[in-house]
Parts: C-alpha cells; structure tokens; sequence
C-alpha cells in the first residue's frame, strides 16, 4: 500500500477528486494548507490597507489517497491531468510525494490490509 | 424639547452607542486570529466602564459649572437633574456616547501587547484627566475653546484629536509587537468592513445629533457625514489602486472611516462641496500619513493617529477654510473669515498638547505601579491575548468541538 | 399621536426587531461551529412564524377585550383597527416584536438537539397559549396583574421571567446533550460580542420605547438602560476574573445582557443610582446562577433561566425596592412603599406558576405527537444539526468551494 | 417639516444606508471563500461611487425639472437647495440611499467573475442613465409614470424591477462562471442571515419611510413590511421543506428578502390580510422562479433576478390587486378598481424594456473600451477575486499570522 | 516508531483521543479534513437555498499519533473502540493507516527515538 | 527522500519557514492542528463564561518538508533554533518526525526523483 499526496492549487481540488474517483480510487481526503515553493510571492495589503508585502506561501490543498502499489502509475498521471493549469502547467501548479503505508484498518468492520482502500 | 426633538435624539444616542460594536469588529478584523477577542473586548469594556464613570463624575466634571478649564463635582451620580429634565437627560446620554467611544478609539494603538487590568484603570484616569477637560474646554458654556469660538461640531478635537493623540503617547510608551517584520495581514476583511459599515452608520447620530435637534441643520449634517464618507472611501481607494494595483476593502473601509472623522467636526458648518473637498482631502491625506506612519518606528497598530490624529487635524482646519455662513453662522476662509482659521488652529494645538502630555503622565504611573505595568509578557504576547488574558479563543472550529 | 411619538415608536419597533438577529448570533457563537445553522434559524424563523400568529389572533389575545385573564378574537387578523388609527398599528407592531423575541430566548434553553418541525409548532402555541396570556395580565388594561398595579414597564416578567421559566421546563423535557463532560467552549467569540452588541443597541428600543412616547421618561428609561447594562458588564466581568484569573469577553457579554435584563421591568421607574445597583446586583447574581445551574443536572445550555429567568426576577423584585415617584409614579420599598414588594412577588410568582404548568403541558402534548417529538436522532445530533436538518454547513472553507 | 417628521426621516435615512452593508454580507455570504472581499466590496464602494454622483448631477436628473422622461441639471451639485430648507435636504439624502441600493443588488448577477475597476466605471454610467430616468419617471411630479397613476410607494419598479432586469442582462453579458457544476455552497451562512437581518430592519426606513412622514400611513407601511417579510420567511422554508425535507436558513433569508421586494411597492396601499397575501405569494412565487433560472444557462449567480426582479413584478401587480383605498387613496383590482392593474402592467413592462436594453449598452460598450472589459481572466477567476483584484485574503487564520 | 493516521467522524474526535491518552500515548494532534469513501452524500443546500446538490465528500477529522511499535495493536484496537458508531459500525466511521517513522526528535530538549514519543 | 514534520508553536511558524529557506529547502507546506503532548493544559471559559475547563490540546502548526536525506541533519538543527522558546526551550515547543519518502513528482512538469525538491 502506498500514501498518494497531492498539493494542488485549490480551485482544482474538485477536478482532481473526480479523477481520483475515475481511476478507481477507493477513497481519499483533502485539507487546506499554505505551501510554498518556486512559486513568486503575491503582494498582499497588510495593516490598514495602506502598505503591502509580498507572501511567497500561497493557500493549497493537499489531496490524501492510499492505494495498492500497483495503482501508483495510474493515479499520479490522472492527479497530473487534472491539475495541470492549461497545457504547459504554470508555477504552483504542485507536487505529488509517494510513501508507503505498511497497513490499513476499517473502523467499521475491523478488516484490515488492501481491502480496505 | 419637543416630542421630534427627543424622538430624533434617542435615536441618535443609541446609533452612536452602536458606534463601539463597530469599532470592535473594525479593529478587530485587523488584528491577527489569536488577538481577536482581545481586541473586541478593548472596545466592548469601554461601553461599560465609561458609562459608569460618566454617571458618576464625567459628566459633571465635563458639562457641570465650574470654570474654564473643567467642571465640578455639583452633578455626581446626575445629582440635581430632574426626573422630567429631558432635555438633559437626554443630552446626558448622548455626550455619554462620545465619551464612551473616544478611548475605544486609542485602543488601536496598543492592540495585541496591552494589559487588560491596566486598560480598565486606564479608562477611569483618561475619561477623568483627559476626555472630561477637553469636552469641557470646547461644549461647554464656559469652556476656553468654546468661549473664543473654535468650531467643533461634533467632536473633531475632543474626539477625534484627543484620541488620535493619545494614541501616539500609548504605542510609544507600551512598544513595538514582537514579530511584525513581514507585516501583519488583517485576519477577517469582513469584519473590518462589517464595523466600518455599523460605523458608518453609527456616524449619522454623531454628527447630525450634534445639533440635538430635527431640523434642516440637521438635515445637512447628514448629508455631508455622508457625501464625505463616500468620496473618502473613493479617494482612498483610487489612489492605493494606483499605486499598489489593487483594490483593497480594508482601504476603501478606512477611507470611509477617514472621511466621517474629517467632516465631524465641519458637518454643522460646511455643505455638500465642502464635503466633496473634505472627503477626497481626508483619503488621500490619511492614506499618506499610514504611508509615513509605516515608516517611523512607532508601532501605532491599527494606525489611530494617521487616521484619527491627522484626519481629525485636517477636518478641523478644513472646517475653518470651507465653513459656511448659512449653514452654521460663521463663515470660513473661503467666504473671507480668515480670523477663523487661528481659532482652528489654537483648539488644535491645544488639545494635542494637553492629551500628549497628561496621556503620557497616566501611561507612566500605570506602568510603575506594582502589579500593573503596561505590557504583558513576551509567552503571552506569543501566544496571543486572546487564551492568555481572556481564557477564550475566538474561533473553535476543530473536530473536538 | 403627534409626529414626534411615531417618530420614536417607529425606531423602537425597528429597533425591537432588530434584537431577534442579535439574540440568533449571541446564541450562535456559543453553540459547536457545527450547530450555528440551527441556533440561528431557531431565532430567524422566529421573526417569521410569530409575526403571522400575531397579526391573525396574538394581538388580538393579548390585548384585545376579554377577561382579566386572556382578551378573545375580536381583533381577529387586526379587524376593527382603522387605517388612519396610527397609534393602534404603531402599537400592534412594537408589541409584535416583543412577541417574537420571547420564544426565542427560549431556544438557548435547548440548543444543539432540538427537532426544528416540533419547534415552529411550538412557536404556534406557545405564543398563543402562554405568551398571549401573561402578556394581558400585566400589560392589558384589564389584566388582572395590571389592576393589581404590578410595575413592569417593558417587560421583566412578561418577556424574560416567562422565557426564563420555559427554559427550564424546555431543558428539563428535551433531556441533556450528549457528549459535553468536558464542557462546550463558544464556536465563535465574535459572533457572541457581535450580538450582545446587537441586543443593548436594540434593547433602548425596547425599554425607551415602552412607555410609548418620545419624553423625559424615554430619555430617563434610555440613560438607566444604558447604565444597568454597563454596570452588570463591569461586575461580571470582574467577579469573573477574581474566580478565574481571566477576563472573559462572554462573560463581559453575559453581564450586560443580564443587566439589560434586570433593568428591563425597571426602567420607567427608577433613576441612575438604581441603575447602578441593579445593574451591578445583575451581574453578580446572574453569574452566580450560571454557576449554580452547572452543579445540577439541567442542560440549560445557553444559560436562559440563569440570565433571563433570575435576572428578570432580580428585576421585578429591584423595581419594588428602586422605585422613584417622581419618575414613574410610584415609590418603592426605599421610598417606604413596601406595600408594591407584595405586588411584584405575585406578579413574579404567577408568571413562573403559569408558564412552567403550560409551557410542560404543550411540550409534553408535541412530544407524543407521532411525527413530532421533541429531539433529534443520536445520529443527527452527532452529526450536527445543520446538516442533518437544514443540509447546510455553517462555514465551508475548503479548497474545493 | 416639523421636528417629528424630520427625526423620522433622518432615522429611515440611516436604516436605509445600513440596507448596504446588509446586502454586503448577504451577498458574500453566498459565494465562495476565496470571493468573499471581492463581493462585499461590491456593494461598499456603491456607498462612496453611488453617493458623489447622485449629490453631483444623479438627484438633478432625477428629481430636477426637465421632462416626463428625466430631469436635468439645475441642481447640479445641489444648487440652488437653501441651507434651512431640510425637507429638500433630507429628500436628497433619503432617495440617495435607494441610488446607493439598487446597483449594488445588480452585482449578485454577475458575483464572482466581473472586473472591478469596470464596475466603478458601471456604477457612474447606470445610476446616470438607467436608474435617474426610471426614478424620475415613477416618482417625479412630471414624471409619466407618476402622472399615469401608477403606484409604486417604496421602489418596486424603480429598485427591484430595474435592479433585476439588469441582472440578467449583466449575468448574460459577462457569462457563465468557471467550475460551478458542483453548485455552490455558500461560504458561510451566519453572514448570509446576518446581511438578511441587516437588510430586514434597514428595509423599515425603507418602506416606512416612503412616505416622508411619521403618521400612520408610515406605521401601516412599516406593519405590512413585516408581515410580508415574515410570511415570505415561512412560506419559503416550508415549501423548500416539502420539496427537499431540510429547512434551509439560506432559504428562510431568501424568503425574507423575496417578502421585503414584493411588500415595496405596495406597502402605502395595502393593509395586513394583503400583505399576507402578498408574502405568501413571494415566498412561493420567487422560490419557484430560483428553480426555473437553475435550469436554464443564465449564471445569474446569487439569484436577482428570480428575487428582486420576479418578486417586484409580483409586487407591482399585487399592489394593484390588493390596494385598500382607505389607505394609500387608491383602490384596486378587488376593490373593483380594475383600470390600475393596467397602469401597473404598463409601469413594470416600461421599466423592464429600458432597464434592459440600457444596460446592455452600456456593458457592451464597457466591454469593448480597451482596459477595460467585463471580466477577469481565467486565471484571476480561479485563484479567487480576492487574492487577484483586491490584494486581500477573506480570512487569514494560519498560524503564520 | 510507526505513525498511526485515524480519519474518523469529527464528533468522535474526544472520545479517541481520550482512548490514546488511556492507552498511554505520549502525544497526538488532530485536523478537519474532508474526506470521501464509501460512505453515500449527503444532500446540501447550493445557491440560494432552492436547489440542492449531493456532497460525498463529507467534514471528517484525522488524528495521528506515533508510538513505538509494539503499541500498534493496542493503540488500533482503542481507536475502533472509540470511534465505531454503536456496535455495528455505520458506514463513514472512517479508517486507520499505519506508515514507519525513521525518529523523532524533541524540540525542546533535541533529544531524539523513542523516548521522545 | 525523507519527509521531516515539525509540529511547532503557531507563533512560531514564520520563523521556521524563514530557517527551512535559509538552509536550502526547495519548498514546505503548513497547517493548523490542536495538538496535545507533555503540555499542561490552559484553562478556557465554557458554556456563557461562568465555568471554565482545562484543554490540555493546544493549537499548533504542523510544518512539513520533503529533502533529501542528506539534508536531515541540517533541516532538523534549523528547525529547532528557531522553534525553540528562549534558550532552554519549554514544554510544548513540538516535536520533529522524520520518515521516508519514496517518489516525487512535479505537477506541472511530470518531473520526478530529487529534483522536483
Ligand atoms: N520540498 C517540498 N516539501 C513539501 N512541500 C513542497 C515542497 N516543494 C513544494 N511543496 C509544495 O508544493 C507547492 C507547489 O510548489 P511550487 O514549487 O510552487 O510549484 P512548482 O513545482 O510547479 O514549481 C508549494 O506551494 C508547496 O506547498
Ligand atoms: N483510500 C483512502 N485513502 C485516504 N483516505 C481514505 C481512503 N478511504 C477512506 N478514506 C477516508 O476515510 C473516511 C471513511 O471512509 P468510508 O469508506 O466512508 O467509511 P467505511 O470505511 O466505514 O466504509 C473517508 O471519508 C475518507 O476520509
Ligand atoms: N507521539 C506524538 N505523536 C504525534 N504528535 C505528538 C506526539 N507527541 C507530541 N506531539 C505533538 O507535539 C506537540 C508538543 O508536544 P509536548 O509534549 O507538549 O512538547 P514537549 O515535547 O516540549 O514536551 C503536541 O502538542 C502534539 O501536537
């Protein structure tokens, strides 16, 4: 089993979660966060409005889903696919790590092991 | 005071009343999550302890006989007020409104590092030695101002200046936020818009209460509050647009802020051109003094002297240009009275004078005083004022709850 | 009614309305973020549902010609109202508005776990059968407490002892909510303020508006108002904070809506010193009642028969004591007028009396209804009200909206 | 004017100017997070851009003497209104809130996608041309609407109607928004409840205030307000309940307002068994007509015109049916007065056709104005308006600040 | 060390972590997440509360924990038992991943292993 | 590849990031998460403020970052200098888990391995 972590830009997170569903994924879940990366700062207002700065650290959401090795191939390129800004991609368009998870338990029923994904 | 008279001005203390709410959620949607309660708190406890002072000394100290500089003690707890006196009753109320809401104002300074037990003494000494005197000193039949003919309608000196000044005196005595080198972005926008919205609102018993009637004066105090507000919040918006590229809320509400502050102390005296000229002034002056303020040291949080300092100077000067004789009975520079412009100046200078000075005075005693101080402590600053002081997070969104 | 009357009755009642969306966001914030739909419909819906039954026949039972005890149907949907008749409508719509807040103070009582179909049937009937009623005993000029000469000039009994009491019955008949050993912190601290503020800004509607005329007696109700509220603030909050360390902004929330409370039946009858007294009494009472209330089982949630019920009890027993004739008329225990004690504990005695006995009876009657009951699946209750019953989520923040 | 009928003025004045802020958080209660500043700055700098041309030339235009069909620049910049004539004045400042209003409700339509700096742009160029000349039709003495007969007490046509038709034309000109397949849930429903309190106690100024006057015609007006908001309320929730088995409170608050826009016009001419009637219809009526719009491809994002559009021809016609003539003078359809449903037919088609086809000049010739444009870029539109026009996050709660 | 990932129903969140301290976890944190599996939508309001829409992804709450090893059976079991809805179990009561952590360090003191847990 | 999560004090969350950039790593994302560790609880206000209880679960700010494994060293020293609550430290600083991480990939470029950091 692996863990599939995707950090994608926000307004993607419904475009990818249908993706994952396509490609027979069993379940996942996602959060907001801020990350930063290569991606350039966007200016901000601080204070009464009057002054502005510039934050690198940009909202994203991270996307969650385990999934049995074999199916790391197909996931990754449908995340890709769905949240790739226009063709080329552009900055901040995110990264996806792989990890391995050694077990997985259902609350429900106590199963455990790949049936549960 | 007729039935009209008395209907227009419950309804306009309780307008002003609601002016504090709106500074809470003002202030507060400026400051970071963790200094949210804090903050409203600031405001929300000066409806109450003002109140009480007010009752009890403030008002007698600030409209009782006395001389030219303050009032007596003839009125403690209203004494000598009659139960079918209205008329003062009610003006009694209203004046109450102002008193309540000029230290809530300050309170911008020092937002996110202030002792709460110390700001509830400091309410009672500042009401008492600052806001009293210079009430006095412009509304009162004998006060000094008031007697050479200063123009105050609504309360740009004793307000606006007192506060704005007062405020300098606090973040300087109490310091810089720890950790504000990126700059600190406004946690809730719609808070901040929220308030200036109820301010703004608020504002139309302020300034055309001012005249503690119903009638066409009245009238125009409203429409220029709101002519003014308006081209304030424009000015401000147009011209950070231009130089930044954006559009910001927290602009356009603190433009509008500007622009109320500039036109109170002109709404009884001006009309609606002077209130075009005020309004564009004060947001693009306002604007200018955050500019400056970001660049000295002084760590004014929520920028109350550039706003309320610099716009409350600049609507007392402008009052004295744009005033208009058949408005408000006395002419301005523009329609020849020159002479009026020194009286602008003096109630000016007079009052930042006096409120730096004895503002400061209180701040130091608290800050000696064993068991006060001024300034909580480095791990409480750091974990915000909210858990540390209040023992309350603003917000609970998490699974557990 | 000359112009300026209407002038104030027409804010009042605005002003009175308003508070119904204020008590929606006091209650909100401090219920879990995943009831704030339902707390605040509890009190929307409120606005909706009371103002029809009042118009069809509420009014028309409270006030229309009957009994001592209840008035009939004559004023049937206002039939028999002249159009021209401004006082008559100007008074059906501020009487309205008190009808509309009072069920909804109820509604703290049994936050997060009640079934909202059951609820707007009991708007129905509890306005009609227990409000309508006590609302002529002491407002009708045939009400029996009326007659009586029990003082309540904007409500103490009517609205918060009658509210106070269906509370517990309330609390006591829809059970305790699961899963709240570790006590339930306010979702949103904010939200809490934004509506306290609410309230006392609307309350001066209530109270300075109750003695139907824009006068001195507005002005004075106005002014002590303002004072009970601001002085219960301050001494819960500092009561508070000598307990706990920590100054608490729900606390400083409580105390001036328990003051608002106190001050309520009061306010036509006793000057700034009563004020102050009431007003500090409110909130150190209040406070210990909340205390007090958590040592025993009933999970009245949001406090209502700890704030509403003893702060308006303390109230009508304050107004007996506080009384000043030169303002309302009547003299208090102070002013050596023991006899009106005995007034307002029969007026206090029978309200709880009655509408403890009917508000069980309507609940009991709704909870056997099939289709109706009084409570929530488990299920639904875990999973918060808001979806499970409105298919909403109060905040959606997530990335993918 | 007497005192009386001035304090109401200046009151309903007020009210209306909070009906901004309301829309504010009504509006930006329904969008997404990442929209919120961007939407309720839509409506705030509609206080400021709105307020200076309507005291420059949008009051002369619509109330100046001219024609039938608008008036023309006499008073430009208030010329020629005397200092102590405060019934013009207070009439300037009243019809500038209703100015301020009515563009700010178009931009629900196109939430969420339209470029700011051509909304500032829209602002001047629709009050001038769209909504002076339907003002001064309906409204002005010379107005030939007005001359007709055709009955209009608060701004059915002139507000709502106008409001609603440019909405549709605004939402099909800047075209449907990006990913909105999933529907969108709205961010945060406490705002929406709050915007729609706001809106429902400014909407008393509004309607009670139509009138100019504090005399029972304004307390008729103010008690059908409430009934036809109330009975909106309900009968919305109720039939979205039936259909959907979940009681929405954006629903009851969408009921509310469906209430408020259909009571407008008719809320000087019908007593309170219309006024149910009236409600009833609204909330049944506007619900169903947010059905149909879903399924057709018009993105009239949160809903204009289903609401103010569909509910103020609803009202406009029921004004005709259920006017009592011992009321607002004029009797209608169930009086036997058929002849002014015809008057109000032809008021509504009148506004429908100008409003429209104005508007759509005027957005196509924005649209084509090098600069400028009616929409943002894809990009801009994904990441949020808020980061991307306005340099301002909605709610900052990270840890970092 | 293993890393022991429990999503479960929000309102569950103080009775698990009251089972971890009872099963004698040095620590935990937990965060919302929205989350989607098997369990079925449920119907929300959109607009302007007259159409509705059905939501799978449902608010959910993930708490991690990292203990030693050999506590994974016990901290698992505490963790069902917490969490289940009833003695059935209902759909959506959530699932348990397990992954390996290399160490863990304390800030505080830089101590690092498993005296850090 | 490793991936390094340091729960740390929300208000110290700028200075880490400012750390992680200073030594080098290409990227970081952050949330917020109620944590409970040694940590005494802090007495909050319940119900309408009269009673209060102790939460022994703190906000904190989990912040991760993916590196190279040659990195950890240097990152985790970072991370604690500016973590650190004066020179002793105190209870509730954080904690730093360390684990492994097999893949990743760059959205917008399809890259993978250790560049993409
Ligand atoms: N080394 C890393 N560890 C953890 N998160 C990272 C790392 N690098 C990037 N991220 C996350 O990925 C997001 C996108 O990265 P960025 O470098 O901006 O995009 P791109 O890879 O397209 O250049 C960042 O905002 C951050 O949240
Ligand atoms: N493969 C997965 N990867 C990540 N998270 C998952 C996965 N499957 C389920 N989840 C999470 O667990 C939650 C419960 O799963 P669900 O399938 O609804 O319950 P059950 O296992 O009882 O059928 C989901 O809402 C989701 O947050
Ligand atoms: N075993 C653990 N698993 C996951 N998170 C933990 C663990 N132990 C501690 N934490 C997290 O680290 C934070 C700090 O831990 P704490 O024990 O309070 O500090 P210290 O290590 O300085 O004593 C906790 O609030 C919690 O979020």
């Amino acid at each position: 089993m692996i863990k599939i972590e995707a950090i994608v830009r926000p307004e993607k997170v419904n475009q990818v979660t249908a993706a994952l569903l396509d490609v027979g994924c069993g379940g996942f879940h996602y959060q907001n966060v801020t990350g930063q990366g290569r991606q350039q700062g966007v200016e901000v207002f601080t204070g009464r409005g009057g002054q502005t700065a510039t934050r690198a650290a940009m909202p994203k959401t991270i996307i969650t889903t385990v999934v049995q090795d074999d199916q790391q191939a197909t996931v990754v390129e449908a995340i890709i696919a769905a949240a790739k800004t226009g063709d080329e991609g552009a900055i901040g368009d995110g990264k996806i790590f792989i990890s391995s998870v050694s077990d997985a338990i259902r609350v429900r029923t106590n199963e455990s092991g790949e049936d549960v994904l | 005071m007729d039935s009209g008279n008395m209907a227009w001005m419950l309804t306009a203390s309780a307008l002003v009343l609601f002016m504090t709410p709106g500074l809470a959620f003002f202030y507060g949607g400026l400051v970071r999550a963790k200094n949210i309660v804090n903050t409203i708190m600031l405001s929300f406890i000066a409806m109450g302890v003002v109140s009480i002072v007010w009752v009890l000394w403030g008002y007698s100290l600030a409209f009782g006989p006395g001389g030219s500089f303050i009032g007596n003690f003839d009125h403690f707890a209203l004494n000598g007020i009659a139960a079918d006196d209205g008329e003062t009753l009610i003006f009694v109320v209203f004046q109450m409104m102002f008193a309540i809401i000029t230290p809530a104002l300050i309170t911008g300074a020092f937002a996110e590092r202030f002792k709460f037990s110390t700001y509830m003494i400091f309410l009672v000494l500042w009401v008492t030695l600052v806001y009293a005197p210079v009430c006095h000193w412009v509304w009162a039949a004998d006060g000094w101002l008031f007697e050479r003919g200063a123009l105050d309608f609504a309360g740009g000196t004793v307000v606006h200046i007192n506060a704005g000044i007062a405020a300098v005196a606090a973040a300087w005595l109490v310091g810089k936020r720890r950790n504000i080198d990126r700059g600190v972005e406004p946690h809730s926008v719609p808070f901040v818009v929220l308030g200036a919205g109820m301010l703004w609102f608020g504002w139309f018993g302020f300034n055309a209460g001012s005249g503690l009637a119903a009638n066409a004066l009245a009238a125009n105090a409203f429409l220029v509050t709101n002519v003014a507000a308006a081209s304030a919040a424009v000015s401000w918006t147009i011209i950070a647009q231009i130089k930044t590229g954006k559009f910001s809320a927290v602009g356009a509400a603190s433009g509008a802020v500007a622009g109320l502050v500039a036109i109170t102390p002109a709404s009884g005296f001006v009309d609606v051109v002077g209130a075009l000229a005020i309004g564009i002034g004060a947001g693009a002056i306002c604007y200018g003094a955050v500019l400056i303020r970001a660049k000295v040291s002084l760590d004014d949080a929520l920028e109350v002297f550039p706003v309320h300092g610099i716009g409350g100077i600049w609507g007392a000067l402008a009052t004295g240009i744009f005033a208009v004789e058949a408005i408000g009975g006395t002419a301005g520079l523009l329609e020849g009275n020159g002479a009026q412009m020194t009286e602008q100046f003096i109630a000016v200078i007079a009052t930042l004078i006096y409120s730096f000075i004895v503002s400061v005075i209180i701040l130091k005693v608290l800050d000696v005083i064993p068991g006060l101080g001024l300034r909580v402590s480095e791990k409480d600053e750091d974990a915000g004022l909210d858990i540390s002081l209040h023992g309350e997070r603003g917000y609970v969104h998490d699974g557990a709850d």
